[in-house]
């Protein structure tokens, strides 16, 4: 199993969520994070106080999926969440080497 | 007067701020708040320099429908002018009236936002705040409230009496129910159409960011509503004491109807529909403060809020239209409501404070001593109907004007970046929370 | 009046409800706002039908503890009926007497929430807010400020003087102490109890989700306690701004003691100790209000909040109820505080206003023209007790019975899952942040 | 008067507390709204003991800068005790009148506490409440507005007038530009320069935790401070009314020219610097509001907003002090600004009021019997000039003094750890919000 | 190591987290999530606008242990989240290949 | 490539990023967590309700680098976030098997 984390623009969660779902992927963890990048921050300036923001918002989407779907999730993903300007993020692909549904025990590729 | 003049400015900052703002998603919070208040201030200041002399002044040839320039830049007004209230020989500082009148021009505008929250340019903002009043609030409120006073009257008796347009059609508007919500209700439907809706409306979530800020903005709504109608008494008396009580009454009735349609309908009584219910209420009452009965004001808010719920969930809806904060299904369909209502409830039949034969006092023009006339519901009815249609004709054709000039000029909208960034950081550089 | 009306809608609407909202996990606070203004609109409308008469007519054979009907539905109550005030000939407008009194009935109603916070249901609290103000309210109302007034009492001077059980002790109660605040707190304990504690009480962490909004309430409650504690003297006067100081100082001395007792005992002063203080410092005023001088409130104030200190922590802990927002420790232990302290206060000696002989104004019943009585302590004392007493158990037995009537029939509690994922999401539907 | 004294308990709490509160970040903000209240209730407990009497009587032989000892603890301070307005023969109760001074005290050393936030412990906070006003409120209050009223010059028109040292220059202020804002902003400075910048400054981003509530505050301060300026006429007049009028306009003025100074030097207009504005713009026409016509109100509210832009934005920054929430940059030059303005504005040929003629009125000491004086520019201009050095002179002194005996003693400064974790659940063991 | 990541109802941390120290885990990081899975959410309604809200208040528990205390923190941590409802979460199980402690710079097993 | 995951003191998360990019490190992700460990929270007392915070305020940083910048990441992490005080924080390193640069679509360390 892979775990696939995807760090998107948070107007696209909705866009990816679907795409994923599209692509057989039945279940996902999303998490509000703040991202560094290329992509550079406005400039906030709170009265005398300017400074340059390091960091965007940005959603993380943690999927876990058989090795098989792997691959058409990650282009989900891409195809959801590519607007073409920088700052659009990106898709890590880790391995995960067991899963547990905590309500019934399965484990293993059924737990998905 | 003056303590209504402050519960006013309460109702808008904070109070329609938070209302609005905490209906708004996150990353347009500032914006929301800021365009709340860039309207209000420039509303402030242009009533000073303008406003006020064209909605309070004698307008000559255009009297009927707008006023004229004798009190430009708060010519003459002193502290030794004053004005006259309903009863001769009773007046009132015109510094205080003015500064009351002020604070109703200024939420009358910023009310209309609730279309177009979201989506609108700053600078459209800073646009709308200054030529909206001009053609759509001015006119309005000239139609509707002015008339040279009974003292005037009384040293003149033989003259004709001047007045506004809507006031001369013996229409009945307590405390600015075609004047503010009908007004800005129409305003914010116009410029919800002209402007289009957000990205994403009706395929992506678009929750409040703060039901918590809303629920305090509809409280503070609701204690500085008191300062609109107990303070369009102008007199502190008996009146103003029925026009409170109509005013609880109503909000009450109207946040429990709200919500008992919720309950019926969805199963679930939501505490965004008890606050949208208050608010109906009081927008409903508004025009009938100080006519209806206690008892005719109960009826009155459990009926508007079932007929604003049809508006801003079925209708909306079904017609697709994106008026972000349902300014026009609450202030527009609830200002109706009452001001139809109110036609009705003067009843004195109901419980209500029946009209008046203005023939009998034209000689003084003291409403105080007027005779009572006889009530007849289809011309009382008729009165109010007319003064809706006009109020909501002139409107939507001032809104469309002003709204059509920002468009093909500045641009009304911001650009799709902004929108979907959030207009936060695009346009002002700041976000709202941070921890 | 009508300013201290407004400010006790500001306290009820967003005050208490942000107070109380505050405190609440986030779960759950849209689900105490919605319950704060449910019982509220509740509340006003119950008062215009049948509430007002209950509590402000003439009882008949059961005067000694309840109203009549005779002004159900409103009934003569106009802009030209007037009700007396504590002198003869001054009269206020009827409806402005019974707006006031309104937002007392509702505001009481309101308190008894925060005892039984995060676990009822919403049918029931709808329930409840119709049926606790018949049993307990209303009759509470009649008994400690029912009499006919000086005018009345003029005009028929040798009839015997009717009264409320409880203003026929003698006992001083400036502006709701019994009524209101020790009437809440019983029965927020009583719900308590029957209620049972929240799932996880006592094992999992329950911190309030803003402390912000929890100051922001108390920060309204103080500002809109001049209502009730200015407002009560129903004429303005230099009394009043006693009331004014007393408010301002009690309370000022009572956050003081509340954090002064933390740091002692736990070597930190906290925020919420300070909110909590400040309000204990309005309950235990209420009564004195009028009555005591601006150094003995300043006593009052630092005593207050260290028993407060010891319900709300040692004996809750120690007898395990789950007073959720410790509606009884402040408002009820407050509550009674004051009621016996204004015995005391009241005392010429110790700067109080003394007390007046009733005998020498029976004739016509103006208070302001009786001649004071000499202060007796142990007199006074004993009526405060007793009026303590009455109101306690009266107060008990009434909310059993309420609480026990919705328990076997609606059911009282939310469903345990409703309790675990929240009741905003259950019950309502919306939640309550959103990003 | 009584409304005015609410409106400015407003100010404070929660008006003042969340805009300061809104500011700092997260992990400060209970600190913050803890260190305003604390402020506030010590400085409430501390007038009744002993501010009122050094503020506010015959002060012997050191008149000329403080009060004495007549009315410690409110000593004769009763129902029935009076203080003179301007007009010979009417009067105030006392107790009215010393309840809204005692809301002045309180918030004026609320207000210091902007500079100093996110890094001065909590027990060197409840020091500086004690001591701060002891020598630079008090006195400062003394100098500024203590005379003994017409009346009292009547009785015996052949004595000299006795009157604190700021006040005998004949400068105008209204409603305590000097005593109020000045003072409040050098101390913040003062307090600023002692206690050194909080750790991070300038290196790490320290944003608003929620700009939300500092707008909220903001709008409270805006509503509250009529309470100010309209409270200060003492009566009920016309003058209020145009204390009003001027309080919106600069305001509006001033909330507008912030964000246009944004708009052409960053491209951006912000919330923040609307909010900002609007609070300059209070600061401003503090000392005006009775003094100067609507349009001077508007140029006052114009000019003051860039003035303070470069105190908060380039001056800061070149300076490197840590004036953490501006208190100095809006407060202290908005009102320099202010109060130097209010000479010019006062102008009769500029629409001001003009001044008054004192030697006319010396005989029985009834302002509004005064001739008018001959308006002068650089007469009134230099006494203007004398009463801000003055502030500026005896703030900066008494700050300094009382600064450097916490610092000297129990120590200014929360240790380097707190600064880090966050005052919050260091001192006071709580956090603002949780989930 | 073992990377343990557990997706648990919030009203589940504690009594997870008490299970897991039970289980001897020293340590463990949690974060607020939002997670759509077979549990559908609840209907919302904002006036008129009606939607399915597809995301869950979920909390996530990440806790880096020993390779041989992973089988009992797993155990530990599916009996005390689970309810049996629908919705109980998930628990993954990843390779750690390095931990360090920062304040004493030990790695390895040491560093948990 | 590697995931390193760094748990660290909030106050600490600008010296952290500033380390990390001079360490060469060109994106990195960030999330708000509570964590649990040796570091014991304060007391938090809500009028009568005392109880031990377990959970304190942390933030969590992700950041995919190349598996030979891996350590000197590391290395930056431990100089820049240590104070030498209980609850500075703790680092992990687990392996990345592919990354994907949404805009682009490059893949590997390419991606980063
Ligand atoms: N090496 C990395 N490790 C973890 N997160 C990263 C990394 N690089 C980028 N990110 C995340 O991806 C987001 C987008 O990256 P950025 O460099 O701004 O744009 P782009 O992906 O278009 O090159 C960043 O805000 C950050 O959250
Ligand atoms: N494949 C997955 N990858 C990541 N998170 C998942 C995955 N499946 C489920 N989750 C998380 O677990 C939670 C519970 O899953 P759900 O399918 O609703 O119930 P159950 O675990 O009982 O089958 C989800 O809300 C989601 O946060
Ligand atoms: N085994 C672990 N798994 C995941 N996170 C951990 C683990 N141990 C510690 N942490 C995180 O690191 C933080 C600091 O750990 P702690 O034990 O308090 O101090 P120290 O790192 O100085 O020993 C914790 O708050 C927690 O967020």
């Amino acid at each position: 199993m892979k775990l696939i984390k995807a760090i998107v623009k948070p107007f696209k969660l909705d866009d990816v969520r679907e795409a994923l779902v599209a692509a057989g992927v039945e279940g996902l963890t999303v998490s509000e994070v703040k991202g560094y990048g290329r992509q550079k921050g406005q400039t906030e300036i709170y009265r005398g106080a300017e400074y340059q923001v390091n960091f965007l918002p940005k959603v993380m989407l943690e999927a876990v999926v058989d090795d098989a779907a792997a691959a058409k999730a990650v282009e989900a993903i891409k195809a959801a969440a590519a607007t073409g300007k920088i700052g659009d993020g990106k898709i890590f692909v880790l391995n995960v080497e067991d899963a547990v549904r905590i309500r019934t025990g399965e484990t293993g590729a059924a737990a998905l | 007067m003056l303590l209504s003049t402050l519960l006013v400015l309460l109702m808008i900052l904070p109070g329609l701020a938070l209302f609005y703002g905490g209906l708004v998603r996150q990353k347009n919070m500032l914006s929301m708040l800021m365009q709340v208040s860039t309207v209000t201030v420039i509303g402030m200041m242009a009533w000073l320099l303008w406003g006020y002399s064209l909605a309070f002044t004698d307008g000559g040839g255009l009297d009927t429908f707008v006023g004229g320039f004798g009190r430009l830049f708060f010519k003459d007004v002193t502290t030794s002018s004053n004005v006259a209230t309903f009863s001769t020989g009773v007046v009132i500082p015109e510094l205080a009236f003015a500064a009351f009148q002020m604070t109703f021009a200024a939420i009358t505008a910023a009310l209309v936002l609730g279309g177009v929250a979201e989506r609108m340019k700053f600078g459209a903002v800073v646009v709308f705040a200054l030529l909206w009043p001009l053609l759509s609030y001015y006119p309005m409120a000239h139609m509707v409230w002015w008339w040279p006073g009974p003292d005037a009257i009384a040293a003149a008796p033989t003259d004709p009496i001047k007045s506004g347009l809507i006031w001369g059609f013996g229409a009945l508007d307590f405390a600015g129910g075609t004047v503010v919500h009908i007004n800005a209700g129409i305003a914010a439907l116009v410029g919800a159409l002209i402007l289009g809706a957000r990205k994403g409306y009706r395929t992506e979530p678009m929750p409040p960011h703060s039901l918590t800020l809303t629920f305090v903005g509809a409280g503070l709504l609701w204690v500085g509503w008191f300062g609109f109608n107990a303070g369009s008494n102008l007199e502190a008396n008996s009146y103003a004491a029925l026009a409170m009580m109509n005013t609880f009454i109503a909000t009450a009735a109207a946040g429990f109807s709200w919500t008992v349609t919720e309950w019926v309908t969805r199963k679930k009584a939501s505490m965004l529909g008890m606050a949208s219910g208050l608010v109906a209420g009081l927008v409903a009452i508004t025009p009938a403060a100080g006519f209806a009965g206690p008892v005719g004001s109960l009826f009155l808010g459990l009926i508007v809020s079932p007929i604003c719920v049809i508006f801003c969930s079925t209708i909306k809806n079904a017609l697709k239209y994106d008026d972000s904060l349902d300014a026009f299904g609450i202030h527009g369909v609830g200002g109706i409501v009452g001001a139809l209502a109110t036609g009705l409830l003067v009843n004195p039949a109901w419980g209500g404070a029946g009209v008046v034969d203005y023939t009998t006092c034209a000689a003084d023009g003291d409403i105080s001593t007027c005779d009572t006339a006889t009530y007849v519901m289809s011309t009382q009815v008729l009165a109010q109907f007319k003064a809706v249609l006009v109020a909501c004709v002139w409107s939507a054709v001032a809104s469309a004007i002003v709204f059509f000039i920002i468009k093909y000029t500045l641009g009304l909208r911001a650009s799709a970046d902004a929108e979907e960034e959030g207009l936060d950081i695009v346009e002002h550089g700041e976000r709202a929370y941070h921890s």
